[in-house]
């Protein structure tokens, strides 16, 4: 009886609120919430702000205002669908849902419904392949991309050769975690290195064993797909054994202050991979503190600008808007609708020229997406935690990805999917 | 003045021992059924099904299996998630290796491989009681997420280890895959859903249920006047296992589509399913269903309510939530020990005598 | 080791059968104590046998070494008149033998009815499939089971409280609904671990007519331990008595009355010494 | 392989480091269990909940500040003062009370007498509430613990030992927060041992465990004596959370840790404090050591399943745990 009612008044809730969406609908899947809050409320400040700032600097996107609603996902798959089920009926324009598990949940409901899905560098890597996933994007890069970036950067710091050195992945044992293994075997294969697996179980808040095996085996350079707490430990047991901190690289969603911060000093020169800059002083940052946070309208309580994550949760929402103005420039229309946004996604152009104009100068790389190609450039910077300063200084310019080895991995991979969900590949 | 026993008399032990005694709950059951099958169809839309219906239903069998468990033989179980992974991943693996049977015979067998599993898992019953078996059932949790992340022969070699439902059809009509129509998803589950209730019912009311719950409360004097400890453990374990394998199965298939192991069927899907039978009430079938629709729709209720209709922020309600939830917990206790359906059989003895309580 | 090879007529005129169980040289031990010490006695059909000691004497114990639920070190169970081999409780349930318990063991998360339908298992032959169903061989299993035990609630006139949670019972009527539980398993021997322990007078009356007509209707072999010796005396043909797990006397009650162990070690309060 | 073997000795001391580890959250179920039968599944929240008062108290951070700054558009963070260490632990502590107190009050008061599994879902309704008001109080970014316990590899244990298994061996490394966690440990359990033996309400707490109505008949308060156990739960729950928050950062991960605990537990039982040390050495080895020899060929990551597992085959041969006693059923 109880549940009936609940479900009427769910029903008319969700009915009186999908009257009033006017404007430009943009849902945030945020977790402030959960084992991933640290990680998950800069980037939803991030994202939330320069929709806000958009409104209040630009009037919106196009001349329509942007409406975000935010939605507490706890990074938890159920939740996440809740989220998704009751914000697309308010005309929610693009999903940026941000957990694997979730992520690979809407792929399949956003492709039936229409709606365009954006994992930035996290998902399913192969729905680069835009002929299989027309309704999935993650550029501008993936994690086979920052597989390959990392060796990438290891070659150059090794006069092009790692012949004959030993490799460790130190990876959360999860689908998230795995995704690089293949493109690192194929890599050692090539160039000669021996790669090592070391799975950690989740949640990683005992690692005691896998640093006993890296101090034993004593591994040239440890890459890390981390997650969470994971992290934290990571870095504090890499101090702990002794691994020399600038051998130790961390993938991007390893590489944010709260991740290193924990460990003191003693994180000082961990790596970390970006898929965008860390500049504190770009012009953007000074307009979302005068016109969005000294309004009032902030998400969140401030302390977050500027950090990491929050960079990237405004580098991601920066995307949204071009797709969008690019929608709306495509079609002529300002009020678009998703099919309408998924349209400029694959005609998005990113160049220097409009990162500038948009006070976000070299923020990201520049790169351009189509059809075929939903994933972007891949390029990344490796950065490193100067602890004194508790800052991360980029120590490289974006690095490219081999693109050959990673074409084919996607190729092969889709074609797969493909196979196994009767989908004719091709261009909408 | 309707629900009353009075003038309803019982002219065969079978009109007795029949599950709903009194003709007004017998009325109210097919009321429900009715509405379920009949009218809800009709007007239910995506969110409400995803959000609300589906979670609901799936929860529910999952809940029955465990209380079957748990309620009725008195075997603490914390295995539940695993038990659900092992229904999830077999439905897949029969999914995609005869993709020409009908899905309905998958999740079927998928329940039936679950049992087969929960069963070898409920071996050390025998020896092992109470909490010291529930946390024995961890060790099949722990290990069987493992071995599904590990082993890739189970998400068939997939570069991402997560497995995804294939498209697959009932009657012409897509049941899973992204294009299922949101009845259809409903319809399915409900049918399990009743299907495994009125089991659960037949079997706890008989004489393999009189054994369960033998056991349950004193297992010495049980096997002194009959019981086969051994048979009544692991016919429970397997009979639980198969619900908990069938709620998995649609778990994966029916509702989310896609899953991947740790994520989805971790150690927090069994702490919440037994929270839902503890709250709702050990040792009843309608206890599971109360337990699964409290523990699935109050968040929803109270995010409806601080986020859309006080405003406040999402990451302030979601806390506010477990606050409630929490102290909910502590007061339904307080006042009534034994559960929601407990608090439901107490309404209606009060309903039964009503207007002449005394 | 019991003298007499055939039946008996007791006093009242019932003729008592072959011997059904017999204990031989019985030993239990728990870790270096010894519960039971070399006790060998019979029990014969028809009949009923007392057992009867002052507390700790090993009786309980005795009743649990039938029942399958202690294994004796030493001694022989012989039934029918074969050796038992090592057997599990619940297959001696099935071979006939119910039981009371001295501290009530019955099921209290379950009506009286289903408490009562529990004595029933034995007689339930349909699968789990056909249970799960209900449909055909298990309602018509379940409907055979609900007539037998009904008689046996008329029988005990437990009518009234058949819906009631025993956990809500007197004592007294649990006793009584134990009692029912094990006549519907329509036991050959029917054990009774104290039937009587703190009952008033009139219960007791109660209880002393029940065991008499389950004995005297169906023919049910009875053996019962029980404290109050005039109860004992009135109704059991043979009575063994035991002391510090020796057994001490073995006979009818007149017999067992006079003979001078047993009025040392138990009755020997009003002897002086 | 010489190297081999003294890497092997290697993970066993780290192992039974790990296992003190364990431990240390054991304990905090084995009080209570011991003293009032319930199964606190709040205990791992409670550890959280401790962690994040202490750091919280330290920085001088508002309490519910987020709450209030939401309810009245205020934008108050800090109360602009750092509280000492030895000052924040003692206030912490008071906290802990305050919630053991509030807990009988409230909640167990009304549920007197009521089965285990009644009061083991209090608890879990407990988890539920500490773990929102925790979040509401604190608020749920990664803190800092800077209490300024040491870390790291022991340099001196890594020297003395280098030269043992040839030009392979490092050492062996002894995490110097280990060597600590140790040291506490040990000076909590002897501690609560010397409690329970040589004062008052110690002995109270201890006939308590061994039969209550004895204990009321001799006028024990059962109320106060719960409140005690509780607050040295609590108590305990902060040592676990310092130890645990001080390598991963004070986070809500921390309340997983009970996870750690449970088979620890099972094989200790949940009556013995010696058996949930002893337990958690056992485990703490046992998965550290078939990690290092049998991890490699099955890929890794075992630990979490293996210590149950270990439980597990354990419980078979000996149902009651390891220092329960031999049970003897009657009816």
């Amino acid at each position: 009886m109880k549940m009936k009612t609940l479900t009427t008044l769910a029903l008319t809730s969700a009915l009186v609120a999908g009257s009033a969406a006017a404007d430009l609908v943009i849902p945030d899947l945020s977790y402030r919430t959960g084992p991933y809050a640290a990680g998950g409320t800069p980037f939803s400040d991030g994202y939330q702000d320069y929709f806000n700032l958009l409104n209040a600097r630009d009037g919106g996107i196009g001349g329509e205002t942007v409406r975000v609603v935010e939605c507490e996902t706890g990074y938890n798959t159920e939740r996440g669908v809740e989220c998704y089920e009751s914000t697309k009926g308010e005309g929610a324009l693009i999903y940026q849902p941000l957990s694997t598990g979730i992520t690979y949940q809407l792929i399949p409901k956003t492709t039936a419904d229409e709606i365009p899905l954006h994992t930035m560098g996290y998902g399913r890597t192969s729905a680069a392949a835009g002929e299989v996933f027309p309704w999935v994007f993650n550029y501008p890069a993936n994690y086979w991309d920052a597989a390959s970036v990392m060796v990438n950067y290891l070659l150059e710091q090794n006069d092009g050769s790692l012949e004959g050195k030993n490799i460790a992945l130190l990876f959360h044992n999860s689908a998230y975690g795995k995704e690089p293994i293949r493109t690192l075997e194929e890599l050692a294969e090539e160039h000669g290195f021996t790669f090592t697996q070391i799975a950690v179980d989740h949640p990683g808040q005992e690692q005691k064993s896998q640093w006993l095996q890296i101090r034993r085996e004593r591994p040239d350079y440890v890459l890390m797909w981390g997650w969470g707490v994971m992290n934290q430990v990571a870095i504090q047991e890499a101090a702990n054994v002794g691994f020399p901190m600038e051998n130790f690289i961390g993938n991007w969603w390893a590489g944010a202050e709260h991740d290193v911060t924990p460990a003191g000093a003693a994180s000082d020169g961990y790596l970390s991979l970006n898929m965008n800059r860390i500049d504190t002083s770009l012009p953007v940052f000074g307009q979302i503190d005068s016109m969005v946070h000294e309004a009032g309208n902030a998400a969140g309580d401030g302390s977050n600008i500027g950090s990491v994550l929050y960079t990237r949760g405004m580098y991601a929402a920066m995307l949204a808007a071009e797709a969008i103005a690019k929608a709306q420039e495509i079609h002529g229309v300002a009020d678009v609708t998703p099919a309408m946004v998924r349209d400029g996604m694959e005609a998005l152009e990113i160049t220097n020229a409009r990162m500038e104009e948009l006070g976000m100068a070299q923020i990201g790389p520049e790169f351009s997406v189509s059809c075929e190609n939903h994933g972007g450039s891949g390029l990344g910077i490796v950065q490193q935690w100067n602890a004194a300063d508790a800052e991360w200084v980029a120590l490289t310019d974006y690095i490219s990805p081999q693109d050959a080895l990673i074409d084919g991995l996607i190729a092969e991979d889709s074609t797969a999917f493909a196979a196994e969900n009767n989908i004719t590949p091709g261009c909408l | 003045m309707l629900y009353r026993e009075a003038g309803d008399y019982k002219t065969s032990y079978e009109a007795d021992s029949q599950t709903f005694p009194i003709a007004f709950d017998r009325y109210r059951y097919w009321f429900v059924l009715a509405v379920a099958f009949l009218v809800l169809p009709f007007l239910v839309n995506d969110y409400v099904v995803n959000a609300l219906l589906l979670p609901f239903l799936i929860y529910s069998i999952a809940a029955i299996g465990l209380n079957i468990l748990t309620g009725y033989t008195g075997q603490v179980s914390l295995g539940t998630g695993g038990f659900m992974a092992v229904g999830a991943y077999a439905c897949y693996k029969l999914m995609t290796a005869f993709p020409d049977v009908n899905i309905l015979i998958h999740v079927l067998l998928a329940g039936g491989i679950t049992a087969i599993v929960g069963t070898l898992f409920g071996l050390p019953s025998l020896r092992i009681k109470g909490f010291y078996l529930a946390v024995a059932t961890l060790a099949a949790q722990f290990f069987l997420v493992w071995l599904f992340n590990k082993v890739a022969w189970f998400y068939n070699y997939s570069a991402s280890g997560q497995i995804s439902a294939p498209e697959r059809f009932v009657f012409g009509v897509a049941v899973t895959g992204p294009n299922t129509p949101a009845w259809a998803s409903y319809l399915v589950c409900l049918v399990f859903v009743t299907f495994c209730a009125l089991i659960a019912r037949n079997l706890t009311r008989g004489a393999l249920g009189r054994q369960w719950m033998a056991i349950r409360d004193m297992d010495i004097a049980a096997e002194i006047i009959g019981v086969n400890p051994l048979k009544a453990k692991l016919t429970a374990f397997a009979v639980s296992s198969f619900f908990v394998g069938i709620s998995g199965a649609l778990f994966f298939a029916v509702y989310l589509g896609a899953v991947e192991v740790g994520e989805a069927f971790g150690i927090n899907k069994s702490f919440l399913v037994l929270f839902m039978i503890i709250i709702g009430g050990l040792g009843s079938i309608f206890g599971a269903f109360a337990g699964a629709a409290f523990l699935v729709t109050l968040p929803v209720f109270l995010k409806l309510i601080g986020v859309d209709l006080l405003g406040w922020p999402t990451d302030l309600v979601a806390h506010l939530q477990l606050v409630v939830v929490g102290l909910l917990i502590m007061f339904f206790l307080v006042k009534e020990p034994h559960g929601l359906a407990q608090l439901w059989r107490v309404a209606k003895e009060k309903l039964r005598l009503w207007p002449f309580p005394h | 080791m019991s003298e007499v090879q055939t039946g008996y007529v007791t006093e009242d005129g019932r003729q008592i059968g072959d011997v059904m169980l017999d204990l031989r040289a019985i030993t239990l031990r728990f870790g270096g104590v010894e519960a039971i010490k070399n006790i060998s006695f019979d029990i014969r059909e028809g009949e009923i046998r007392a057992i009867i000691g002052p507390n700790g004497a090993g009786k309980s114990s005795m009743l649990n070494v039938i029942s399958g639920f202690y294994v004796p070190q030493e001694g022989e169970v012989w039934f029918h008149g074969k050796k038992r081999p090592p057997v599990k409780p619940f297959q001696v349930a099935r071979q006939g033998i119910a039981r009371t318990f001295q501290n009530i063991a019955l099921f209290e998360g379950m009506s009286v009815l289903d408490n009562i339908m529990t004595g029933r298992l034995n007689y339930t032959k349909s699968g789990m499939l056909a249970q799960a169903i209900w449909k055909g061989k298990a309602e018509r299993e379940e409907t055979e089971n609900r007539e037998r035990v009904e008689r046996v609630i008329d029988f005990l006139e437990i009518q009234a409280i058949r819906k009631t949670p025993v956990g809500r019972l007197p004592y007294g009527l649990k006793k009584r609904v134990e009692l029912a539980r094990a006549l519907a398993a329509e036991p050959k021997l029917l054990l009774l671990d104290e039937p009587m322990a703190g009952m008033n007078v009139e219960e007791k009356e109660d209880m002393s007519r029940f065991i008499l007509d389950v004995n005297d209707e169906f023919g049910t072999t009875i053996a019962l331990i029980e404290h109050d010796m005039g109860v004992v005396m009135d109704l059991s043909d043979r009575v063994v008595v035991m002391d510090y797990g020796k057994k001490i006397g073995d006979g009818t009650p007149d017999e067992v009355r006079n003979n001078q162990d047993v009025i040392d070690a138990y009755l020997g309060v009003a002897h002086d010494e | 392989m010489p190297a081999d073997f003294y890497y092997g000795i290697e993970v066993v001391l780290n192992g039974l480091m790990a296992g003190v580890m364990y431990a240390l959250v054991a304990l905090g179920f084995v009080l209570i269990f011991k003293a009032s039968g319930i199964f606190n599944f709040a205990q791992g929240v409670m550890a959280l909940f401790a962690a994040l008062t202490l750091v919280g108290i330290m920085e001088g951070q508002v309490p519910f500040a987020h709450l209030i700054n939401a309810t009245f558009g205020t934008e108050i963070h800090h109360f602009g003062w750092h509280v000492p260490a030895l000052l924040a632990i003692l206030l912490t502590v008071g906290v802990m009370v305050i919630f053991a107190w509030a807990v009988q009050r409230f909640l167990f008061r009304h549920l007197v007498g009521q089965e285990p599994i009644i009061l083991f879902m209090a608890t879990i309704g407990l988890a539920y509430f500490l773990e929102g008001v925790g979040d509401l109080m604190w608020g749920s970014n990664i803190k800092t613990l800077a209490l300024g316990l040491p870390q790291g590899g022991a340099r001196w244990i890594e020297d003395a030992t280098a030269g043992l298994g040839g030009d392979d061996f490092y050492g062996f490394f002894i995490d110097k927060l280990d060597l600590v966690a140790t040291l506490v440990a040990i000076v909590l359990v002897a501690g609560l041992i010397a409690f329970s033996q040589y004062t008052k309400h110690g002995r109270a707490m201890r006939a308590v465990a061994d039969d209550h109505q004895a204990a009321l008949s001799v006028g024990i308060s059962l109320n106060f004596i719960w409140i005690l156990v509780w607050s040295l739960a609590g108590f305990v729950a902060l040592v676990a959370g310092v130890m645990w928050g001080a390598k991963s950062g004070v986070q809500f991960s921390l309340s997983l840790i009970a996870l750690k605990a449970l088979p620890v537990l099972m094989l200790g039982g949940f009556t013995s404090i010696p058996g949930a040390i002893v337990g958690g050495l056992i485990i703490g080895v046992g998965e550290k050591l078939f990690e290092f020899l049998v991890g490699p060929m099955v890929g890794g990551a075992t630990e979490n399943w293996f210590a149950y597992v270990l439980a597990l085959l354990f419980l078979v041969f000996r149902p009651q745990g390891l220092f329960g006693e031999k049970i003897i059923e009657r009816v």
